[in-house]
Order: structure tokens, then C-alpha cells, then sequence
């Protein structure tokens, strides 16, 4: 039982088939394995968009959208109708084309990503022996559309947001490999489906996974960070920066372009977020032994969800770096550590299991992410002040 | 902070500055000193740095305006009329040209004394609306100046960026000056006061008047004037 | 196979085309990628993946951002004043037609051009940085020290004067 | 076709037309761009030609294109850094401007 | 160490997104066409005009005096004087407001009306729904609409109210101890003269 | 001594031709952009993102209030100083009391000038947590600080509303007293806003002060020097968070600030940081003062029964009155001829004098920390244009 419903989905996609003449099935199959991450996903955006909306509000001590349906949960549908019946302006002197093409290829590249998640047992659509490296090659992708989108408008200030955006996706790509790279070297693999065998397995009731190791946490953490700004989600949203370039490089955008644009940004969230449980927190696996009889994809999605709610709660807290500071946070943090992450999980490989690797890589990681971080904020001579007053 | 010694002290200062004490008679006494445009910037350095006056905040710089007045009177005069002096009465206006008046009020942080305000007068309200700029000296009359010359038109000389401040530069006017009336194609709601649009109406018909077709059409286009008074008739 | 092959290389061809025809410049890199993209498919359809997706990180993901960077820092006039073509253009277009001419008389006589595909070779990623690490370590390391060079030489020489003097 | 030989003459087109634009465009981003396409086209040669070749197994010539695509971002970056370091001097990116050695 | 301060705000608002569902304090918000907030006495919106007794236009406390109108800051009332006289509260024969206008679009409920009113005939009335698709008509409240009983007056402002209820009434008092009085004279006068004028018409014919 | 006319060096900028390497980019931030507070704009001169030149346009609300105010009686200008901070409408109202008091004489009863100083101190509390609150919105911080600040601020607008009928537009102040007592139960209520207070600025401090990432954005950006501060004519929390000692509740000793023990913060380094640090310690003080205040206030009159609301007339004269407004030193010139109406009627905006050094401050900073710089300077451009 709990086998056919962990694979429910799996078998009815064969039974389907099993209708289809051979010749058709191959596409049939790609068909029926595509079509549900179109439709899951931009569903999954609409959720997580009144998720935001609402923890955000009682972040906020605010109630959220609560007008349109019960706890406002058609608020996705009523923003959804709203933007397809708004105008779609264009710019008089903008790249018509270009402007056009750009939500476009965002959208559609934010969805080559999922090709590659597991999002759960048997249930990915390519089981790519490169799939890591895929994921990232579809991911650069992005900045072309980001930067069409700000460069066809015309406007100085998507120019600036364009710009700023490819700088930081740039910069913050490279840390961003470097930082999967600890999951790749122990899983010796590119593929996102052994990447997650690997750390199938559980010691007592505790899984296998990535992140429970001194390298795996760190790598984590620094994956995150530069998912984050990858993401362009606060406190790294810069391109979009509201209060100081207004909308950044989709100012320019309105009605359903506009809506693209939203939600290429959030498939990309959930895509680099997917990626980061898949390197690190065992892909769909359940967190404990004994939950293994829920359903793998719940396990995906429901760690999918609580990284959401990450970023929903770091968004509503967190002010927005400035563009020098990004950069040199990419540079002089995430970079180095990155690089030293790489050199713990080798260690941890080559040494013999027991508390001593486990002292010593935690050590490796730990000393200089603390030297690293006094030195950021020596550099930057910034502190606490205490104050005087006048007589 | 007597102001007679102050003024002893400027005079010491600075050689040949004509200084004013200026009364005040109202409740609050805060008399005020008239300086003379030459050597007002000398007068200014010196109450910003002589160590005894110290006053380093310029807080608030306004201008006023002293329209010019049209007395009649009547004057016994001595003429020749019809060939033998006669005593006639006669109405006789004099018109005092009226000038543009700035007031700075200075304090000092470091001596925490003030205020002390201290006024320059232009010569007149047109051609000769002139006045030294004190903003080198105090940099906080920077923008303060500039509303004063936007809104009472008075040109401060030796001022490092003198723009209109509030109005937008093609402004003509000085809406601060007394005698300013304010045009009359400002969007007028329609509303029940019959004597808004009647006033409105009323002076655009002056306009009309007193201006030749063109800069009427420039000021105020047909369509303006009908849609008064539609709102009018509402 | 073949038709696949036919849609990519006319997409490939008409990208590059493209790059090299249209007269904005942005216009000629946002092109130049397609035809990138669509040499990293015919990568892929040779069954060289690996290849394929490094092609489009490389090539979509850095050098067509670095040259549209370029693009904007340089502030090339867009689209770019009518002599879009360098003076011997003629010249230049007379030689690579000749080049193409060679080089496709070249191949259709060659004999070692017409053979048939050999079965599907087993690539994992594995076998790659195998071969990278032992058989190729020297390259490897030679490659890493060239990128060393090229990321310094590059910073160096488009670094603002104005930063030097601080 | 879609034997080895369709696969050379794409790629000796591509050659050409990086060829071509090299040769007859005025913008020296453009030029550096018909350079990289060039090298691409070589490297779907040694694609092409290891995947017909004897010993596909060996990998010979994914060894080959990885290493031209590492050389050729480099080339892309140090190019890109010449010319805007030559834009900075001329202020423009036109070869037929860029003609003299003095500046 | 760097990121303590990071972490330190995060509680905080994670303290604040639990507290949202505990504390009421938290979350204040009123959800506004469903629940509102108390009725505060000494809220104003717009002015209106109290009369007394059942009949609008009869009770009207305003006499016309235009002091309002002058005093109102942005010009937003206008009145025009009747010609005849009407009984006030206290039986005095007074002008009354033929027209008594009031452009709340231009009204900014500064409440000087009020405060100038020697009559206590102009208040400041609570209600703010006042949106309307009417641009014009509907916010030029005129005498009809400005009218509002004086119990509704006693309803949004009770002290207020009281206190302006009780002058009144010792005006009256007074007013009836004169008029007393005076027909007392009045009767002595009559015990001593004769011809007994009759009393004098309250109406406002006179002039 | 005479020689030197400016000894506070403005900034020299070179012409833009010849330091301009690359072409620079102008953008107009304002009048329609979310981080101007209002209908304002900035002409900004970019080179990448780094501010070359700055010019700030004034007058998008403008309404000309002064010329409003010489045709309205002194009473009638009252409810218009609601409009033009319209943050702090009750310190407006005050000044301009204070100004026409001084202009005519009137003394004030000690209950009105308890019940001034307890609003007046309230309205600084919300001036400056609202401030802080826009100040991290600017930031990008998603306006959870901005929310909680609206959150505290709605109590005190309820307190304002009980006692003066509107939230913001109060019009409380008369010319020698305030224009209603406290009704019943108001004191406790706020009491009670005052006793809970502090939690909301410890919330508040564990939100933002030690923030790395505010500390790092708003350290050593904007940087204003005593000097040139003083020089300025920078009022308020502004010219403290730059190390000038100049408090006008401490200078002037209105009202009865002699009364209350309180302190003035004075700032080190005049960057966005200190500005915003003064500016919780000044909350923290306030909260000293209303304690005070509202243990000590006597009972009686709450205006001066001889004044007349209606034909009030000063005598022929002038007076320049001022307070310590939170903004920073709000004055009112005024100038009597023995009419209704005022000859002169002036106002000085702390707004749009802090503004002066706007460019100064912005001038080879980013983009990001323009927003910041004039979110520090605290403007409402409903007193800037006036």
C-alpha cells in the first residue's frame, strides 16, 4: 500500500501509456511526465505567492490577504485575472521583440531546470548523467532573459537592473557551483538521481543526509546564500531593488509579461531551492526512519515548503545589501569558504570515520568562517556604537 | 545680548557700514538691525566669527514686501491763476516707491544666544531688487535665498545657484508680493461658490481688457474661459 | 535523426547568419546564442553531453553576457550608424565564401566523410573526469593555469585607470 | 546525409560565416564574437569527428573541445578586456577608427 | 560574531508572526466594514446643523449670523441670510439661513465653525462614509442634508451635548422668567391701565 | 577676519565634460518614485552606479501657504499648519502658538503647557519611530520595521484622536492654552501607551541596531561634518547625529522643558547610522519627559480665559517663535499691522533646510544609499513645499 501510493503517480503514468500504440509512447510518456511539472509548478507559484503574502503580513503583524475567498486563498486567482486583464504596455521606443521575447524565455528557461529534480522515488523527467551540470547550464540562461528584459526597455532604470542583476548572477553563479561541488565529489556523480541514492540510508533514525556533516552544512548554508541572490530574493533582490530602481530591469512590464516575470522568478526560487535538497537534504527521502511510509514527493515538497518559508521569513527581515557589498560578500566570504568546503569534504573522504574527522573537518570549516567573518567586518569598520550626551 | 552693543561692535568692525536699529513693538522684542547692502557681507562674517558674537546658525531667511504707497493729500499751493496769485487747493500723491525687504535671524549654537535679526532693504521692487547673497557666508540660506527670489523676486548677488525654488522655472511672477494676483487658469473645481467662478470670470474679463488678443490667447485659452463658466452655470 | 539534425543546423546557421548579419549589436549577440544553443544540441545529439551543456554554460552563460557587457560598457551606438560593415567587407565576404567553397569541396571529396555511425560510445561524466585526472592531467593543469592567466591578464587590463590611482 | 559529412559542412559554414563577420564587420565586440564562432566550429569538428572516429571510447575528442572551450572563454575575456581597454584609449569600437597605433 | 545581529532580528520577527496569532496586541488591524473601532466623543468629521424638536427646517438653531462663514478657513460654507424672522429655541424671533451650504470636498474639519458658533447651532458630526461616485452634488451638503436633530447630537456627543442642552435650558429658564415677569408687569400694568394689550405675536412678521 | 567669506568649503565640482571618462548617466529618482516620501525629485548624475552630481526639484506641493495665511485670520492659519508636517501636526500647531503668543504677550495657563508637552513629546514619539520605519523600507526591508512602527504609532493617533477629534489634522492648539481638556481616562490610556513604549523600542533594537547588514549600509554613508552642519542651518536630529550640541527645548527652555530631566544624544560620526541612533535615543528620552509630565500635571484652566477666539487682533509688530519640532528647529516669523490677518506670515521648515546638503551628502555614493541618505534626513514634503 504504501508502496503503490509512494509510486501512484509513477504507475498511473504507465497505465496511461499502456493505452498508447508503442510507436506513440515515447512521446506520450514525455508528454505525460512534462505536462504535470507545467501545470504542478506554476500551481505550487500561486500557492507559495499567498504563502508569502500572508506570513509576510503576520511577519508583519498584518492579517494578509483575507477579501477574496476563505483566508484570501483565491487571492492568487483574483491577481492572476487581474494581470491578464490589465494592458500590456510597451514602451514606444523599446526593442518590440526583444521586449517580448524576454518574460517569455524566462518563464520557459526557469523550467528547463526541472528536468533534472528527483521529486521523488522514480520521478524525475531526465535522469541526465550531467544533470547537475544541466541544471546550471539551463540556469545561465536566466541572466540572457534578464538581461533582454532591461535592455529592450529603453529605461535607465531597467539598464541599471539589468546590469546590476547580471553582475550579481554572475558573480554569485560561481559560488554557487563551487558550493554543490561538496555534494558531487561525495556523491561521485553529476547525476541528480545517485546524488540522491547516495544519501538514501539511515544510521538508527537519522537519514544520511549531506547537510549532517561539517561540510554538508556549510555547503548548505553557503548554497542557500547564493540561491538567494541567484534568486534575486531580499536581502539580495537588488536588481529588483523597489525602493531604489523601483522595479530594475522589468519596470517596463505590465499585465500578464509582467506576471511572467513574477513567476519565472519564483520557479527559479523553487528550482534552486529543489536543487539544494536534492545536493543536500537527501532529495525526497523522509528526515527520520520510521516516516518513511509517507509518500517521497510529500517529503520533496514539504521540504520545498519549509525553505520557502526561509526565504518569506529572511524577506521580511533582512534589509537589502548594497551592490559593492554583494559583491564583495560573493568574493571574500562565499568564495573562500566555498573553496575550503571543498577541501573539507576531500578530507572527510580520505579520513577513517569517528569523532576525529568530525573534529577536525569541523574545525577546517569552522576557524575560518569565523576569521573570514571578523575580517568582513574589520574591513568594513563597522560596529555598535555607544552614544554620548550633552551636558 | 544687547543689540545697541553689538552694533557698537560691528561699527568697530567694520569701517563705514551704516547700521539701523530697527524696534520692535510688539510683546516679544525682538528688535532688529537694518543693514546696508554694501557692506553686508562684511557685517555678516563678522557676526559669524568675532569670538564675543559667535552667530553661526543662520536659522530662517524671509523676505517681506513693502508695496509702494499712493498718498494724496491735499496742499494749499500758491499759483497764478488767471494772472494774480491765488491760494489753491489742489490733491497732490506722492508715491513712496515701496522695496522688498529680507530678514535673516541668526542664533549662535556655540553661545547658545539669539536671536538677532537683521534685515536689508532693496532699493525698489523692480529694476533694482538686488541684495548681496549671505548664503557664503551661512550656507543655510542657500535654499532660503532661493524661495525668496522665487517668491518675492528679490536677486541675490553672488548666490551659487539662484533658481526658482517652488514655481516651475517658466513662472513669470512673484506670487508673494502683494499685489500679485493669481492667474486664472489654475484648474478651477466647479463648486458651489458662486464667487470663486465670479471673481474668476471677472478677472479674466480684465485680462481680457487690458491685454491685447495674443497674450491672452497664451494666458488663458477659449476653452479655459467656457469651462468656467459651465461650472458656473452648474 | 536526420531531421532532427536539419532543424538544428538551420537553427545554428540562422543564428550565426544572424549574428554576423544584423546591424544592432545587441541584435547580433542575442542571435550569436541561439546559435550557440543550437550547436550545444548538435553536441548533445552526438551524444557528447558533457560538451553540450559546458558549450551552453560557456557560451550563453558567460561569453555572450561578457560581449553584451561589453556592448553596454563600450556604448556602442544602437543600432550602429550606417557603415555597419568595415570598408573591405567585399573582400572579406568574397574570401570566406572561397574558404567555404575549399573546405566543402574538401569534404564532400573526401572518402573518410561518407562513413556510417559507429554504435552509441558510453560517456558517463565519470569517464571524463577519469580521463581528465589521469590521462589529460597535464593539459588539465596547463588549462587552469591559461584561465589563471586569462582571469588576471583580463582584470588587469580593463581595469579602470581611476581605481589604479587610488 | 547526417553522416560525418553533413556534420563538416556545417561546420565549415559555420567557419565561413565567422569567417565573413570577422572579416567584414566594423565592430571590434562583433569581430571577436565571428573569431569565437570560428572556434566553435572547430570544435564541432572534433566533436563530430570523435564521434565517427575508430575509438569513440578513448574521448579523445571531448578532451579536444573541452580544452578549445576553456581556451576560447579565455580568449573572450582577455579579448573583451582589450577592446575595452582600446575603447577607453579611442573611445570608440570601430576597427576603422581603431586604425592607428598612436591613439 | 558576524551575523548575530542577523539572527537576533530574525527571532524578533518570528516573535512577532506567533505573537500575530496570540497576542491581540499585535495585530491591530480592524477589519474594517465588519467591525469597527468605538465610537470616540470627541471624533469630527464634517459640521452639521442641530435643530430642536421633530421639524427640520422650523427647529434650526442657526440664526444666520455668517460668523462661521467668515471665520471658516478654506471658505467652504456658505449662507445667505432670509429676510423674515423665525422664533429660535429660546422663543427670540431670528433670521435663519435661507441657503446654508457646505462644500465638503473643500471642508477640512478644522471644527472653527464650531468653536466661533455663538448659537451652538453648527457641530461637528462623527460619521465618515461618505464616499460617493457623485463628485459633485453629493458633497455639497445643503441645508436639508447639513440638518440633524439634536438627539442625534445627544447620541454622538453626550457630554458635549449635555452641557449645550443645559445652557439652553437655563436660557429658557431665564427667558420664561422674563417673559414672567414681564407679563407679570405686564398684568400689574394691565390691573392699573385698562385697555389690556394683547400680548405680542411671536411670529416673524415683524419687520 | 573679515576676508574669508566661506569658511565651510562647498564642495567644488569640476565641470562634467572633463572628468567624465564614460558617458554618465541622468535619471530623474522622483517625482513618482517610491522612496522620495512624497511628490519630490532628485536629479541624479550617475557614473555606473556611483551619484556625480544630484540636484534636488522642489515645489510638486507647493500651495503657497504662506499667501494663504495673509488672508486668513490668525485662528484660520491654524488648522493649515496640520498640513504642512503632516506627521507631526500637534509640534506645528505649537509653534505657531508659540509665535503669535509671543507676538501678542499671551501667557499660557501651566495645564496647557503640561498637555503641550505630553503631545508634543508623543508626537515626537511617532515622528521618529515612523522615520525609522520608512528609513528601513528605503533599505528594502519589506516593511516589517515600518509596520511595527505604524503599529505603536496607531496607539498614540488613537490618544491624539480621543483628545483632539482627528487623528492627524488635530488642530489642537490655541493661542494661549489648548483647545479642549483631556477627557476622562485619557491620562491612564496614555500612561499606559508610555508604559509599553520601551518594549516596542527594545523590539525595535533587537530588529535593526546590531543588524550587520543595516550597519554595513548605513556606517560612513552620508557623512556630514559638524562644521558644515552648523554652517547649514541642519536643525534637530539631523545637526546632533552630527555632534552639535543644540537641543531648543534645552536652548530656548520653552514651554517648561526647564522642568524635565532629559538628556541630549549627540552623534560621532554624522553618518545615516548616527542619525538614526539619535533618533532612538531621543524616543528613549521623550519617554522620560511624558513620564514626568504626566505625573506632574496640575489642574486648571487650559487656556487663557482672557483670549477671544473670534477678532483677535496683535498688536503692530513682529516675533519669530520656534520650537524643537522633531524634524528639527520649526519656526514661524510673523508680522502684525494691528489686522485680522497677518502682514507676514513665514514658515521655517526643518525639512527643506536639512535638505540643503542633500547634494553634499549623496556626492560619490550609490544609488542605494541615496535613498538611504535622504530617508535619514527626514523630510515630508508637505513642509518642504509648503
Amino acid at each position: 500500500m504504501t508502496q503503490a501510493l509512494d509510486q501512484i503517480f509513477v504507475l498511473t503514468k504507465q497505465w496511461l501509456l499502456g493505452f498508447v500504440p508503442a510507436s506513440a509512447q515515447p512521446i506520450c510518456s514525455a508528454i505525460l511526465s512534462v505536462v504535470p511539472v507545467l501545470i504542478g509548478f506554476p500551481l505550487l507559484f500561486a500557492i507559495t505567492t499567498w504563502l508569502e503574502r500572508k506570513g509576510l503580513g503576520r511577519l508583519q503583524n498584518r492579517y494578509g490577504p483575507n477579501r477574496t475567498g476563505p483566508y484570501g486563498l483565491f487571492q492568487p486567482i483574483a491577481d492572476a485575472i487581474k494581470s491578464l486583464t490589465k494592458e500590456d504596455i510597451v514602451p514606444l521606443t523599446a526593442d518590440h521583440t526583444v521586449h517580448f521575447l524576454a518574460p517569455v524565455l524566462l518563464a520557459a528557461a526557469s523550467f528547463l531546470g526541472y528536468a533534472v529534480l528527483p521529486i521523488g522515488r522514480n520521478m524525475v523527467l531526465v535522469n541526465m548523467n550531467a544533470g547537475v551540470l544541466y541544471f546550471f547550464a539551463v540556469g545561465s540562461v536566466v541572466e540572457l532573459a534578464v538581461f533582454m528584459a532591461g535592455w529592450s526597455s529603453r529605461s535607465k532604470y531597467s539598464l541599471l537592473g539589468a546590469m546590476r542583476a547580471i553582475a550579481q548572477m554572475i558573480s554569485y553563479e560561481v559560488p554557487l557551483v563551487l558550493a554543490s561541488i561538496v555534494a558531487i565529489m561525495q556523491a561521485g556523480s553529476l547525476s541528480t538521481v545517485a546524488i540522491v541514492d547516495k544519501q538514501a540510508g539511515y544510521t538508527g533514525i537519522w537519514p544520511h543526509w549531506f547537510v549532517f556533516t561539517p561540510w554538508g552544512v556549510v555547503g548548505f548554508a553557503l548554497f542557500m546564500i547564493a540561491a538567494t541572490a541567484e534568486s534575486n530574493r531580499s536581502p539580495f533582490d537588488l536588481p529588483e531593488g523597489e525602493s531604489e530602481i523601483i522595479a530594475g530591469y522589468y519596470i517596463e512590464y505590465s499585465g500578464f509579461k509582467f506576471a511572467l516575470f513574477f513567476l519565472g522568478e519564483y520557479l527559479g526560487m523553487f528550482a534552486t531551492s529543489g536543487m539544494a535538497i536534492t545536493l543536500f537534504l537527501g532529495g525526497w527521502s523522509a528526515p527520520f526512519s520510521f516516516l518513511t511510509w509517507i509518500p517521497s514527493y510529500v517529503w520533496f515538497f514539504a521540504k520545498l515548503l519549509a525553505l520557502i518559508a526561509g526565504f518569506i521569513w529572511i524577506r521580511g527581515t533582512l534589509p537589502r545589501l548594497r551592490m559593492d557589498q554583494l559583491m564583495s560578500l560573493a568574493w571574500e566570504f562565499i568564495l573562500p569558504m566555498a573553496l575550503l568546503n571543498m577541501l573539507d569534504a576531500g578530507i572527510w573522504h580520505f579520513m577513517p570515520a569517528g569523532v576525529l574527522r568530525w573534529l577536525v573537518c569541523t574545525a577546517i570549516v569552522a576557524v575560518p568562517c569565523v576569521l573570514l567573518g571578523q575580517g568582513l567586518k574589520r574591513n568594513k569598520k563597522f560596529q555598535v556604537r555607544t552614544y554620548q550626551f550633552a551636558k | 545680548m544687547n543689540l545697541e552693543t553689538i552694533k557698537s561692535e560691528l561699527e568697530a568692525a567694520v569701517p563705514g557700514c551704516r547700521l539701523e536699529l530697527v524696534a520692535n513693538p510688539s510683546p516679544s522684542g525682538q528688535h532688529s538691525l537694518r543693514i546696508d547692502a554694501a557692506h553686508a557681507v562684511a557685517v555678516a562674517v563678522c557676526l559669524r566669527d568675532a569670538p564675543g558674537l559667535r552667530f553661526d546658525l543662520c536659522s530662517n531667511v524671509t523676505g517681506i514686501d513693502w508695496p509702494g504707497k499712493q498718498t494724496t493729500e491735499k496742499v494749499k499751493l500758491r499759483k497764478l491763476v488767471d494772472g494774480t496769485q491765488q491760494e489753491v487747493e489742489e490733491l497732490r500723491t506722492t508715491t513712496t516707491p515701496g522695496s522688498l525687504e529680507v530678514v535673516y535671524h541668526l542664533f549662535s549654537i556655540e553661545k547658545k544666544h539669539g536671536p538677532i535679526v537683521l534685515r536689508m532693504s532693496t532699493q525698489d521692487r523692480d529694476a533694482n531688487a538686488h541684495l548681496p547673497s549671505l548664503t557664503p557666508v551661512w550656507r543655510s540660506a542657500e535654499l532660503q535665498e532661493r524661495e525668496i527670489f522665487d517668491l518675492f523676486g528679490v536677486v541675490f548677488d553672488g548666490h551659487p545657484d539662484l533658481r526658482r525654488l517652488l514655481m516651475w522655472d517658466e513662472f513669470v511672477d512673484h506670487p508673494m508680493r502683494r499685489d500679485y494676483v493669481g492667474p486664472d487658469d489654475y484648474e478651477y473645481e466647479p463648486t458651489a461658490h458662486d464667487e470663486v467662478l465670479r471673481r474668476a470670470n471677472q478677472h479674466l474679463s480684465e485680462a481680457a481688457a487690458k491685454l491685447p488678443s495674443e497674450a491672452v490667447g497664451n494666458q488663458q485659452s477659449e476653452t479655459d474661459g467656457n469651462r468656467l463658466s459651465e461650472g458656473g452655470g452648474r | 535523426m536526420t531531421v532532427t539534425f536539419l532543424i538544428l543546423a538551420v537553427i545554428t546557421v540562422a543564428g550565426t547568419a544572424a549574428a554576423m548579419g544584423l546591424r544592432n549589436a545587441v541584435h547580433c549577440v542575442l542571435a550569436l546564442t541561439v546559435g550557440f544553443a543550437g550547436v550545444a544540441a548538435i553536441y548533445l545529439q552526438l551524444d557528447a553531453q558533457f560538451v553540450g551543456l559546458t558549450q551552453i554554460m560557456v557560451y550563453v552563460g558567460a561569453v555572450a553576457i561578457l560581449a553584451v557587457f561589453a556592448i553596454m560598457m563600450t556604448h556602442t551606438p544602437l543600432p550602429a550608424k550606417p557603415p555597419t560593415y568595415s570598408s573591405f567587407w567585399l573582400l572579406g565576404s568574397v574570401v570566406a565564401a572561397a574558404v567555404f567553397a575549399v573546405l566543402a569541396w574538401a569534404i564532400c571529396s573526401s572518402a573518410a566523410s561518407t562513413q556510417g555511425l559507429p554504435p552509441e560510445p558510453e560517456v558517463s561524466v565519470q569517464q571524463i573526469g577519469d580521463a581528465l585526472m589521469h590521462q589529460f592531467v597535464l593539459p588539465l593543469e596547463i588549462m587552469g593555469l591559461l584561465l589563471t592567466a586569462a582571469l588576471i591578464g583580463a582584470v588587469v587590463i580593463a581595469m579602470d585607470r581611476r581605481e589604479e590611482t587610488k | 546525409m547526417s553522416s560525418l559529412q553533413s556534420y563538416l559542412l556545417l561546420s565549415a559554414l559555420l567557419f565561413s560565416i565567422g569567417l565573413a563577420g570577422a572579416l567584414t564587420r566594423r565592430n571590434a565586440i562583433l569581430v571577436l564574437i565571428g573569431i569565437e564562432l570560428m572556434l566553435n566550429s572547430a570544435n564541432l569538428n572534433f566533436i563530430a569527428f570523435w564521434r565517427y572516429g575508430p575509438a569513440p571510447a578513448k574521448l579523445t575528442g571531448i578532451m579536444f573541445a573541452i580544452f578549445s572551450i576553456s581556451v576560447a572563454a579565455a580568449e573572450a575575456a582577455v579579448g573583451l578586456a582589450i577592446i575595452l581597454a582600446a575603447y577607453r584609449h579611442s573611445k570608440t569600437t570601430d576597427l576603422d577608427q581603431m586604425n592607428s597605433l598612436k591613439g | 560574531m558576524v551575523g548575530e545581529g542577523i539572527l537576533k532580528g530574525l527571532v524578533e520577527t518570528a516573535r512577532n508572526f506567533f505573537g500575530s496569532y496570540v497576542g491581540k496586541d499585535r495585530l491591530t488591524t480592524v477589519q474594517y466594514p465588519e467591525e469597527r473601532l468605538p465610537q470616540i466623543e470627541a471624533a469630527r468629521s464634517f459640521p452639521f446643523l442641530v435643530y430642536d424638536g421633530p421639524d427640520w427646517d422650523k427647529g434650526m438653531r442657526c440664526v444666520a449670523c455668517q460668523i462661521c462663514e467668515k471665520e471658516c478657513p478654506p471658505k467652504c460654507i456658505l449662507i445667505k441670510k432670509s429676510a423674515d424672522k423665525k422664533p429660535d429655541a429660546v422663543g427670540k424671533p431670528q433670521f435663519y439661513p435661507a441657503v446654508f451650504n457646505i462644500d465638503i470636498s473643500v471642508c477640512m474639519s478644522c471644527q472653527i465653525c464650531v468653536e466661533v458658533c455663538p448659537f451652538d447651532a453648527i457641530k461637528m458630526d462623527v460619521d465618515y462614509d461618505l464616499s460617493t461616485d457623485d463628485r459633485f452634488g453629493d458633497l455639497l451638503l445643503d441645508k436639508e442634508r447639513l440638518a440633524k436633530s439634536n438627539e442625534y447630537y445627544n447620541a454622538i456627543h453626550p457630554t458635549e451635548a449635555a452641557a449645550v442642552d443645559a445652557h439652553f435650558a437655563e436660557e429658557r429658564a431665564k427667558a420664561e422668567a422674563k417673559a414672567k415677569a414681564a407679563t407679570e408687569a405686564k398684568a400689574a400694568a394691565e390691573a392699573k391701565v385698562a385697555p389690556a394689550a394683547q400680548e405680542q405675536p411671536v411670529g416673524g412678521e415683524t419687520q | 577676519m573679515i576676508t574669508d567669506a566661506s569658511p565651510a568649503a562647498q564642495p567644488e565640482l569640476e565641470p562634467l565634460s572633463e572628468t567624465s571618462e564614460e558617458q554618465l548617466l541622468e535619471i530623474a529618482m522622483g517625482p513618482q518614485h517610491p522612496s522620495t516620501h512624497g511628490v519630490f525629485r532628485m536629479n541624479v548624475v550617475l557614473d555606473g552606479e556611483h551619484v556625480v552630481r544630484l540636484k534636488p526639484v522642489f515645489g510638486y506641493l507647493h500651495r503657497n501657504h504662506e499667501k494663504i495665511a495673509e488672508s486668513e485670520t490668525y485662528l484660520g492659519s491654524m488648522p493649515y499648519t496640520d498640513r504642512l508636517d503632516y506627521m507631526c501636526p500637534i509640534t506645528n500647531n505649537w509653534a505657531y502658538a508659540l509665535a503669535v503668543e509671543k507676538l501678542a504677550g499671551i501667557q499660557v495657563p501651566e495645564r496647557a503647557e503640561y498637555l503641550r508637552v505630553i503631545v508634543g513629546e508623543l508626537t515626537r514619539l511617532q515622528n521618529h519611530a515612523c522615520l525609522i520605519g520608512f528609513l528601513m523600507q528605503d533599505m528594502g526591508s519589506s516593511g516589517t520595521p515600518l509596520m511595527y512602527a505604524f503599529r505603536e504609532r496607531e496607539k498614540i493617533l488613537d490618544l491624539f484622536e480621543s483628545l483632539t477629534g482627528a487623528r492627524m489634522m488635530c488642530n489642537y492648539m490655541r493661542f494661549g492654552g489648548c483647545r479642549v481638556d483631556m477627557p476622562a481616562g485619557w491620562l491612564e490610556q496614555a500612561q499606559n501607551v508610555v508604559r509599553e513604549f520601551p518594549r516596542f523600542l527594545d523590539e525595535y533594537e533587537n530588529l535593526l541596531v546590531s543588524n550587520e547588514i543595516l550597519m554595513e549600509r548605513t556606517q560612513g554613508v552620508g557623512v556630514l561634518s559638524k562644521e558644515l552642519a552648523i554652517n547649514a542651518g541642519m536643525s534637530g536630529p539631523m545637526a546632533r547625529a552630527s555632534g552639535v550640541n543644540y537641543d531648543i527645548r534645552k536652548v530656548d527652555k520653552y514651554s517648561i522643558y526647564e522642568r524635565f530631566a532629559f538628556r541630549v544624544p549627540l552623534g560621532a560620526h554624522g553618518d545615516v547610522y548616527d542619525r538614526y541612533m539619535i533618533r532612538f535615543l531621543e524616543m528613549r528620552e521623550s519617554l522620560k519627559i511624558l513620564n514626568e509630565a504626566m505625573r506632574d500635571i496640575p489642574a486648571g484652566p487650559i487656556v487663557d480665559p482672557k483670549m477671544r477666539i473670534r477678532g483677535f487682533r496683535p498688536k503692530p509688530g513682529e516675533a519669530y517663535g520656534r520650537i524643537e519640532s522633531p524634524k528639527g528647529e520649526l519656526g514661524f516669523y510673523l508680522i502684525s499691522n494691528g489686522s485680522l490677518n497677518p502682514y507676514r506670515y513665514r514658515v521655517r521648515p526643518p525639512s527643506l533646510i536639512n535638505l540643503t546638503v542633500l547634494e553634499d551628502l549623496c556626492i560619490g555614493q550609490n544609488v542605494a544609499d541615496v535613498v538611504a541618505i535622504l530617508g535619514s534626513v527626514d523630510i515630508v514634503l508637505g513642509e518642504v513645499d509648503r
